[in-house]
C-alpha cells in the first residue's frame, strides 16, 4: 500500500460522514455520532500508519511521501493539486485525529446522548437536561470541521491549505453560533450568534490578507527568473516545489518587492503572518476567541484548542523557511520574523494578563490559549522552528484536556444547577468550588492539565516545550525570553488560581454542592488525553538531560528545513528561569486562592488592585475600542453614504431620467404612427397592405405536398441554370 | 465489373421514384414509404461512394449506419404523427390537412 | 475422387457430387450451382421432416405430463399420427374466403415457412458442416425473424376476418415487443465469444458453455424466444378461447397445414438456437475429431431445449395481453440490459485486472455475478410487489414485512387515508 | 462491350427494384404498396451485398423490413377503412409531379453518365465489420457521432410514445 495514496485517503471519511448524517442518518441519532466517531476512526488509523511507516524511513525530510495530481491548467504550465507528508505533517497527523477523536467521544456525552428529550428544550437552545435537539447537525458539522483539518494537513500546496483553512472558518462560524436562539438578560453578554458573526468577519480580516500573499507567491511563481529556477514546476503553490527549493527562497529573498525596503519573501511572509493572526488570535485580531466560548464546550476545546487555532501556527510554521528566507543563525532578524517575535510576545504577556482576571472557567482558558499562541509565535520569530512545533503538540494535548475539563465541570454544576432549580451562570467560577469530592476524575485530570500548562517542572509536557522555547528565546533575543517569562509566570498564577477557585475550598452554591462526576463518555477521553499531556513531552527533552527522556522530537522535525538550523548549546539559565516561573506562580496562585478558599459571595481578591483590575476585567476595552473605531463609521457610511446619497439620489436619479427619455420616445412614435398609418383611411399606409395581404394569401395551401413541389421546382431551376453554365450554354 | 455510375443511376432512380410517390400520394402513409424509398437511394449513394472511393476508411459505411438511425427515428415519429392525427379528425389524406392555410 | 472418410461422410458425399459432376465435364459454375442445391435441398428436406416427429413427441409429452396417453391409436405408439393429420388435411377442401386478397391469403403460409427455414441457413451442424457461415450470423437471424412476423400479419390481414386481424395485432405487437429483450440477451453471447458468426459462437464453447458464464442471460433468451414462437404461456396470438386461433382462423386444408409446418418448426428452431447460442452447439467429447458426433451432439441439446419448452407449455397457463407487455417492457427488457451491463463490466474487468485467468476462474466469477445479480433482481421484484400491497391493501398489512422493510414503504409509499 | 456476369446480376437486381418501388408508389392498394416495398427493400439490401458491405445489408433486412415496414403495415392497419381502393390513391398535383420526378431523373442520370468516376478497387474488405464495430466506439473515430445518433433514437421513441398516446 503506497503512503501517498493512504495520505489521500485520510481526510475522506469525514466529509462522507458529513454527507451520510446530513442526508440520511440525521434522523436517528445513535446512527449519526457512530457514522461521525467511525468515521474520524478511520481517519485516525489511516494517520497513525502513515505516522508510524514515516517515523520509521530514513533521512525522511530530505525525501518526501506525496503525490499530486494536475488540476488547473494555466496556461503553458499545470497547477497541481496533491498531498504531502513531511515530518511536520507526520507530527500533526500524530495529534490532530487523535484529539479530534476523544472530542467526538466527549460529545457523546456533553449533549447528554441517552437522555430523554426535554419537552422545555427549545431547538436552537442548550438543552436543560435533556438531549440536544440538534443532536445529529452537530455532529455533521464536527466531521465536516475535522475534515477541513485534515485536508489542511495533508495539503501540498497553499491553495488547498487555504480550502481547509476557510472549510474550518465556516465549521467555527457555524458551530459558534450553533446555539443560534439563544440570548442572556443582560444586553452587555454577546449571544453566541453575535460571537459566531464575529468570529468569522474578523478571521476573515486575517484571510483576505494571506490570500493576498498567496496571490502574491504565485504571481511571483510565474515570472522569468522563477521559471528559470523553477524549470516545469512554474507556475505553482506546492510546499514541496517553494520551502524545499533553496535557490528559489533566496531568489525571493532577493528580490525587491512593491512596498520598498521589503523583499518579496518577507512581504508575502508578513501577508500570510497576517492571516495567522486572525487564525489562531494574536494581538489584534484576537477579541474574537473569548467570545467564541458561546459554543459547545468540545467546540471550544476542538477549534479554539486543539485543531483550528493551532492552524494558524501550523501555517507559520509551515511557510517558516519563506518567513526566514535570507535570514542565517545569528544574523538581523528578516521582517516577518522581527513582526511575528514582536506580536507573539505581546499577545503572550497581554492575553495571560487578561486571563487573570476572568470570572468565566472559559474565558480564562481561551485567554491562555491566546498567550500559549503567542509563545509559539514568539519563539517562530526568533527562529526556534522545533520549539514552536513541539508546543504546538504538546499544547494542543493538555489545551484539548482542559476545556473537556472545565466542559465537564459546567456540565456537572449545570447538573446540579438542574437539581437544585438555582438560577445561575453555570461557568463562573464563583459559583463552584470544592468539586474536588464531587467530581474526582474531572478534577485529576484537570489538575495535570492545568500542570502542564504552568510548566510544573519534568513530570509535565508543557514543561519541556515551554522551557525549549525560553532556551532558544535566551540564545536568541533576551527581550522576548524576559517577556516570555513574565508571562509564563502568569500563566501559572491563573492556572493556580482557576484550579483553586474551581475544585478546591467548599462549595459556593448549591449547585456546585449538587454537582456530580459525568458520563464515562466524557471522563474517559480526559484520562486518555492527561496521559499525553503528562508524557508527550519526553519525546522533546533536551539531549543534555537524555536520561530524562528521548530527543527525537527536534532531530525529526528538524528535518523538514532546508538548511540545518543548530540548537542552541545547553545553559541551565533559562531552564531555572522556567522553573522559577512556574513554581513562582502556582505558589503565588495557592497562596492567594488556595490557602484561604473564598468564601460564598466573597470578592476576588486581586481587586485590591483597583484601576488595573478593571482595565483587564475588561480586556483592555478593546471591543469597545473597535467597535468605536470601526463599528460606527462603518454604520454611519452605510446609512448616509451608501443608502442616501448613492442609492437615492445617484443611482435612482439616473434611472427616473432614461424613463422619462423612454417615455418621451415612444410618444413620439405613437404620434408619427398615427398621422401616417391609422388616421387617413384612403391614402394611409394600412390599406394597401391589407389588399396586398388579401391578394397573395391564396399561394399558402397549407398543403404541404404544394409546397415540397414548388421547392422542387426551384431547386430543378437552379439545378438546370447551373447545369446550362456548366456545359458553356449560358454566360 | 460494374460501374460506379450505374449504382448512383439506380440510386436516383428509386429517389425519383419516391420523390414521386412523397409528392402523388395522397395517403400520409404511403408518403412515408415515398420517404423511406428516398433515404434507401441516400443510403445507397453513400455505400457505393464509400466502397469506389475509399473501400479502406470504414467512414463510409458510418455515414450510412447513422442515416439508418435517422431513417428509424424519422419512421417511429412520423407513423405516430400520421395516427395522432388519425385520433383526431379520423383521416390520413395529406391534402385533408391543411389547417396552415389562409 | 475425394478419400472417403466415415467421420465427415456428409461433407465427403458434397464434395464427391462435385468431383463427379467435375469429372463429367461440366462447368465450374454450374456444378457449385448443383452441390450447394442438393446440399440447401437436403436440409430444407431435413428442416421440413423434423416436424412431423416433433408433432408427435409433443403430443406424447404433453399426453404424459397431462397425465394423458397422447396419440397411441395410428401405427406402433402412435408414430403414424402425424402422417394421418397430413392426409386429413390434404382431403379437406381448400377454401379461399371471398373479399380476401388472394394473393396475399395463399403467399403468407409459404412466407412464413421461408422464414422458419432460412434461420437454418446459418446454423452449424458440426465443426465442419455449416450452411453459410457469415460474419453477422446473429443479426440475420433477427432480420428473419422480422419476416416471420411479417408472413403472419400478411396472413392475418389478408384473410379479411377480424378476429385474424386481432391475432395478427397481437402477433405484431408480441413479436416485435419481445424481439428488444432477446436480442438484448444475444448480445451476450455475442459479446463473449467476440463474433457475430455463430460458427465461432460455438467454437468459442469449447471449453464452457455459455449457460455456465451467463445463466442469467439463458434464461432470459429461453422465456423471450418462447413469447418469439407464440408458445404458451405466450400464446396470445392464437388464444382459442379469445380469438379463436387467431390470424389462421380463415386457412383451411393444407395451407392450415402448411401454418402449422410453421409453427411446429419454429417451435423446434428455439432448441437449435438455444444450443447454439447456450448450449455449445455441436461441442462435446471428440466433436472436433469426428464431425459426426458432433451433428449428434447438437441434436441432442436441440431436443432438450424443444423438450424444455413442451414441458414449460404444457404447465403453465396463459397469461393476460397487458400482463404480457407489462412483463416484457416493465421487467425483461430492464433486466437484460441490467445483466448486459454486467456481464460487460465483469468480463473486461477481468481481461483488464486479472488477465490470464483460466476459463474456470472466468466462469466462476461471472456465474457468481449473475447469481448475484439474480439474487438482487428477485429482492426488487418481492420489494416492488410490497410497496403494490402497500398501495393497494393500506399499511395495515405492511406490518407483516419486517420492520425496516415495511418502515421504507412506509415513508416510499403513503397510505391511503382510512 | 462484354456483359459480364456480375453485371448480369445487377442488372436484375437493380430493375427488380426499381420495379418494385414503381409498384409502391402506384399500387392501389396500400397494403400491396407496403408488401411491394419490402420486396424493394431486398432488393437495395442485396446491392449493399453486392457493395461487400455485409453489414449494411443485413441491417438493411433487419431494420428496414424488421422494424419499419412492420411498423408502416401497423400503422395502416390502425388507419384502415378510411380510404378505400375505389377512390383516387393520388392528388391532383400528381402529373407533375411525375414531371418533375422526371425531370431531376434525367438531370441526375446526365449528370452521373457525364462525370468520369474512379474504378472498382480490388482491395480485400476482410474485418471490416470488426473495423467498423471499432470505429463506431473509439473515441477518436465516430464514437461522438454514434451517441448523439443514440440520444436521437431516444428522443425519437419518447416523442412516439407522447404523440401516439391515447391520454393527452
Amino acid at each position: 500500500m503506497q503512503l501517498d495514496l493512504l495520505l489521500w485517503l485520510i481526510p475522506v471519511p469525514p466529509v462522507a460522514a458529513f454527507f451520510i448524517i446530513w442526508l440520511f442518518t440525521n434522523r436517528s441519532r445513535g446512527l449519526s455520532h457512530a457514522v461521525a466517531i467511525v468515521s474520524i476512526l478511520i481517519s485516525w488509523a489511516l494517520s497513525l500508519i502513515v505516522f508510524f511507516n514515516v517515523i520509521g524511513l530514513k533521512d525522511f525530510g530530505k525525501t518526501v511521501i506525496g503525490s499530486s495530481v494536475p488540476w488547473l491548467p494555466t496556461g503553458e504550465s499545470v497547477f497541481r493539486m496533491g498531498v504531502l507528508a513531511d515530518p511536520l505533517t507526520a507530527v500533526m497527523l500524530f495529534f490532530v485525529p487523535l484529539c479530534c477523536t476523544m472530542i467526538f467521544v466527549y460529545s457523546v456525552g456533553y449533549q447528554n446522548y441517552g437522555k430523554p428529550r426535554d419537552p422545555h428544550d427549545k431547538v436552537g437552545e442548550p438543552p436543560h437536561n435533556g438531549v440536544e435537539p440538534m443532536y445529529s447537525r452537530f455532529f455533521a458539522f464536527l466531521s465536516l470541521f475535522a475534515f477541513g483539518m485534515l485536508t489542511l494537513v495533508v495539503a501540498d500546496n497553499l491553495l488547498l491549505m487555504f480550502v481547509g483553512w476557510e472549510i474550518m472558518g465556516l465549521c467555527s462560524y457555524l458551530l459558534i453560533g450553533f446555539w443560534y436562539a439563544r440570548n442572556y438578560d443582560d444586553p452587555k453578554k454577546i449571544t453566541p450568534r453575535g460571537a459566531a458573526v464575529k468570529a468569522f468577519i474578523t478571521t476573515r480580516v486575517g484571510d483576505v490578507v494571506m490570500l493576498l500573499g498567496i496571490a502574491y507567491l504565485y504571481f511571483m511563481t510565474t515570472t522569468e527568473e522563477a521559471r528559470h529556477i523553477l524549470g516545469k514546476a512554474a507556475g505553482t503553490l506546492s510546499f514541496r516545489d517553494i520551502l524545499y527549493n533553496a535557490k528559489f527562497l533566496e531568489y525571493l529573498a532577493e528580490q525587491p518587492s512593491v512596498i520598498v525596503g521589503l523583499s518579496v519573501a518577507a512581504l508575502i511572509g508578513i501577508f500570510l503572518f497576517i492571516g495567522t493572526v486572525g487564525k489562531s488570535a494574536q494581538f489584534p485580531l484576537h477579541v474574537w476567541l473569548p467570545d467564541a466560548m458561546e459554543g459547545p464546550t468540545p467546540v471550544s476545546a476542538m477549534i479554539h484548542a486543539a485543531a483550528m487555532v493551532s492552524a494558524g501556527v501550523y501555517a507559520v510554521i509551515r511557510m517558516y523557511p519563506l518567513m526566514s528566507a535570507g535570514w542565517h543563525e545569528g544574523g538581523p532578524l528578516t521582517p516577518p520574523m522581527l513582526a511575528m517575535g514582536a506580536i507573539g510576545a505581546f499577545t503572550a504577556l497581554f492575553a495571560s494578563t487578561i486571563a487573570v482576571t476572568q470570572r468565566d472557567v472559559k474565558k480564562v482558558l481561551a485567554y491562555s490559549t491566546i498567550s500559549q499562541l503567542g509563545f509559539m509565535v514568539a519563539a517562530l520569530g526568533i527562529g526556534a522552528y522545533v520549539a514552536a512545533a513541539f508546543h504546538l503538540m504538546t499544547h494542543a494535548f493538555f489545551k484539548a484536556l482542559l476545556f473537556l475539563g472545565s466542559g465537564s465541570v459546567i456540565h456537572g454544576v449545570e447538573h446540579g444547577a438542574h437539581h437544585s432549580n438555582e438560577h445561575l451562570d453555570p461557568q463562573d467560577m464563583f459559583n463552584m468550588g470544592g468539586l474536588r469530592k464531587k467530581m474526582p476524575i474531572t478534577f485529576w485530570t484537570f489538575l495535570i492539565g492545568g500542570f502542564a500548562l504552568a510548566g510544573f517542572p519534568f513530570i509535565t509536557a508543557g514543561f519541556w516545550s515551554k522551557d525549549e522555547i525560553l532556551a532558544d528565546a535566551f540564545a536568541n533575543n533576551q527581550i522576548v525570553f524576559y517577556v516570555l517569562v513574565i508571562s509564563a509566570t502568569l500563566t501559572a498564577f491563573y492556572t493556580m488560581r482557576q484550579i483553586a477557585l474551581t475544585f478546591f475550598g467548599e462549595p459556593r452554591t448549591h449547585s456546585a454542592e449538587h454537582a456530580s462526576e459525568n458520563v464515562w463518555t466524557m471522563t474517559y477521553p480526559l484520562i486518555f488525553l492527561a496521559i499525553f499531556a503528562l508524557f508527550s513531552g519526553f519525546v522533546g527533552v533536551p539531549k543534555e538531560l537524555a536520561e530524562l527522556g528521548f530527543n527525537n522530537f527536534g532531530k525529526f522535525v528538524s528535518a523538514t528545513l532546508v538548511e540545518k538550523l543548530n540548537t542552541p548549546e545547553f545553559t541551565i539559565v533559562p531552564m531555572i528561569f522556567s522553573i522559577v516561573a512556574a513554581l513562582g506562580g502556582l505558589t503565588l496562585g495557592w497562596l492567594v486562592y488556595g490557602m484561604k478558599p473564598l468564601k460564598a459571595g466573597q470578592k476576588d481578591p486581586l481587586t485590591v488592585l483597583g484601576p488595573i483590575y478593571t482595565l483587564l476585567e475588561n480586556k483592555y476595552y478593546f471591543d469597545e475600542l473597535y467597535e468605536f473605531i470601526f463599528g460606527r463609521p462603518a454604520r454611519w457610511i452605510a446609512s448616509v453614504l451608501v443608502y442616501q446619497i448613492m442609492d437615492r439620489t445617484i443611482i435612482d436619479g439616473a434611472l427616473t431620467l432614461i424613463a422619462r427619455f423612454a417615455y418621451f420616445v415612444g410618444h413620439v412614435f405613437k404620434v408619427t404612427e398615427k398621422y401616417t398609418i391609422n388616421d387617413p383611411p384612403d391614402w394611409g399606409l394600412a390599406a394597401p397592405i391589407q389588399w396586398m395581404g388579401r391578394t397573395f394569401r391564396v399561394i399558402q395551401t397549407g398543403r404541404v405536398q404544394n409546397y415540397l413541389l414548388v421547392a422542387m421546382l426551384v431547386v430543378l431551376a437552379f439545378g438546370g441554370v447551373y447545369y446550362l453554365r456548366f456545359i458553356g450554354l449560358l454566360r | 465489373m460494374i460501374p460506379l455510375s450505374w449504382y448512383l443511376t439506380l440510386a436516383a432512380a428509386l429517389f425519383c421514384i419516391g420523390l414521386y410517390g412523397v409528392l402523388a400520394r395522397r395517403n400520409a402513409v404511403a408518403i412515408l414509404m415515398g420517404v423511406e424509398l428516398m433515404l434507401n437511394a441516400v443510403i445507397i449513394n453513400l455505400v457505393a461512394f464509400w466502397r469506389y472511393n475509399q473501400p479502406t476508411v470504414i467512414g463510409g459505411q458510418v455515414f450510412a449506419i447513422i442515416v439508418f438511425a435517422v431513417a428509424a427515428a424519422e419512421a417511429a415519429v412520423g407513423l405516430a404523427l400520421i395516427i395522432s392525427i388519425y385520433r383526431r379528425r379520423s383521416s390520413v389524406v395529406a391534402e385533408d390537412m391543411n389547417l396552415m392555410k389562409w | 475422387m475425394p478419400t472417403f472418410d466415415p467421420a465427415n461422410i456428409f461433407m465427403w458425399a458434397y464434395k464427391f457430387l462435385g468431383w463427379w459432376l467435375t469429372s463429367l465435364g461440366l462447368a465450374p459454375e454450374f456444378v457449385l450451382f448443383v452441390q450447394l442445391f442438393a446440399a440447401i435441398g437436403m436440409l430444407a428436406t431435413v428442416v421440413l421432416l423434423i416436424p412431423i416427429f416433433t408433432i408427435w413427441l409433443e403430443r406424447k409429452i404433453a399426453g404424459r405430463f397431462q397425465d394423458r396417453l397422447g396419440p397411441n391409436r395410428t401405427g406402433p405408439y402412435g408414430l403414424l399420427q402425424s402422417f394421418a393429420d397430413v392426409l386429413k388435411l390434404l382431403t379437406k377442401e381448400d377454401i379461399t374466403p371471398h373479399k380476401a386478397d388472394k394473393w396475399i391469403f395463399n403467399l403468407s403460409p409459404l412466407f412464413g415457412v421461408l422464414s422458419i427455414i432460412t434461420v437454418w441457413a446459418v446454423i452449424p451442424w458440426a465443426s465442419t458442416m455449416v450452411g453459410a457461415d457469415i460474419n453477422v450470423g446473429v443479426l440475420y437471424l433477427l432480420g428473419i425473424s422480422g419476416l416471420g412476423t411479417i408472413a403472419i400479419m400478411m396472413g392475418g390481414w389478408s384473410s379479411n376476418n377480424k378476429f385474424a386481424l386481432l391475432g395478427a395485432f397481437r402477433a405484431v405487437a408480441q413479436l416485435v415487443a419481445y424481439e428488444v429483450p432477446m436480442i438484448i440477451t444475444l448480445l451476450i453471447p455475442v459479446m463473449l465469444s467476440g463474433s457475430m458468426s455463430l460458427q465461432s459462437i460455438v467454437k468459442a464453447q469449447g471449453q464452457m458453455w455459455f449457460i455456465v458464464l451467463a445463466p442469467f442471460a439463458g434464461v432470459l433468451f429461453f422465456i423471450t424466444s418462447i413469447a418469439e414462437i407464440g408458445r404458451a404461456p405466450f400464446d396470445l396470438l392464437e388464444a382459442e378461447s379469445e380469438i379463436a386461433t387467431g390470424y389462421n382462423i380463415e386457412y383451411t386444408g393444407m395451407k392450415f397445414g402448411v401454418w402449422m409446418l410453421q409453427e411446429f418448426s419454429h417451435a423446434f428452431a428455439v432448441g437449435p438456437l438455444f444450443a447454439t447460442f447456450f448450449l455449445g452447439g455441436w461441442q462435446g467429447p471428440y466433436a472436433t475429431e469426428i464431425p459426426v458426433l458432433g451433428i449428434v451432439y447438437f441434436m441432442l441439446k436441440s431436443f432438450f431445449g424443444y423438450f424444455m419448452i413442451i414441458w414449460v407449455r404444457s404447465t403453465l397457463p396463459r397469461i393476460r395481453i397487458d400482463h404480457l407487455m407489462s412483463l416484457n417492457w416493465k421487467f425483461f427488457v430492464p433486466v437484460s440490459l441490467l445483466a448486459l451491463i454486467v456481464t460487460a463490466l465483469v468480463d473486461k474487468a477481468m481481461s483488464e485486472f486479472a488477465p490470464g485467468t483460466g476459463v474456470a476462474g472466468r466462469a466462476i466469477v461471472l456465474f457468481t455475478a449473475n447469481v448475484l445479480l439474480v439474487i438482487s433482481v428477485i429482492i426488487g421484484i418481492r420489494n416492488a410487489a410490497h410497496a403494490v400491497r402497500v398501495k393497494e391493501e393500506g399499511d395495515d398489512h405492511a406490518e407483516h414485512g419486517d420492520a425496516a422493510d415495511s418502515h421504507d414503504d412506509h415513508s416510499a409509499h403513503p397510505a391511503p387515508a382510512h | 462491350m462484354s456483359i459480364t456476369l456480375p453485371q448480369i446480376i445487377f442488372l436484375v437486381v437493380a430493375i427488380g427494384t426499381l420495379f418494385t418501388g414503381v409498384m409502391v408508389v402506384v399500387a392501389r392498394n396500400l397494403v400491396h404498396a407496403a408488401l411491394w416495398l419490402i420486396l424493394s427493400f431486398f432488393g437495395v439490401a442485396v446491392v449493399f451485398a453486392m457493395l461487400e458491405a455485409g453489414f449494411i445489408a443485413v441491417v438493411q433486412v433487419t431494420l428496414y423490413i424488421g422494424a419499419i415496414a412492420i411498423l408502416i403495415i401497423f400503422a395502416m392497419m390502425l388507419t384502415r377503412k378510411v380510404m378505400n381502393d375505389t377512390e383516387p390513391q393520388t392528388n391532383s398535383q400528381w402529373v407533375l409531379s411525375l414531371v418533375v420526378a422526371a425531370a431531376a431523373f434525367i438531370g441526375l442520370a446526365g449528370l452521373l453518365n457525364a462525370t468520369a468516376w474512379s474504378p472498382l478497387q480490388a482491395v480485400s474488405l476482410e474485418g471490416s465489420v470488426a473495423q467498423l464495430g471499432r470505429a463506431l466506439v473509439e473515441p477518436n473515430q465516430y464514437v461522438l457521432p454514434f451517441e448523439v445518433a443514440s440520444v436521437l433514437l431516444i428522443i425519437a421513441l419518447i416523442g412516439a410514445v407522447a404523440i401516439a398516446s391515447e391520454k393527452n
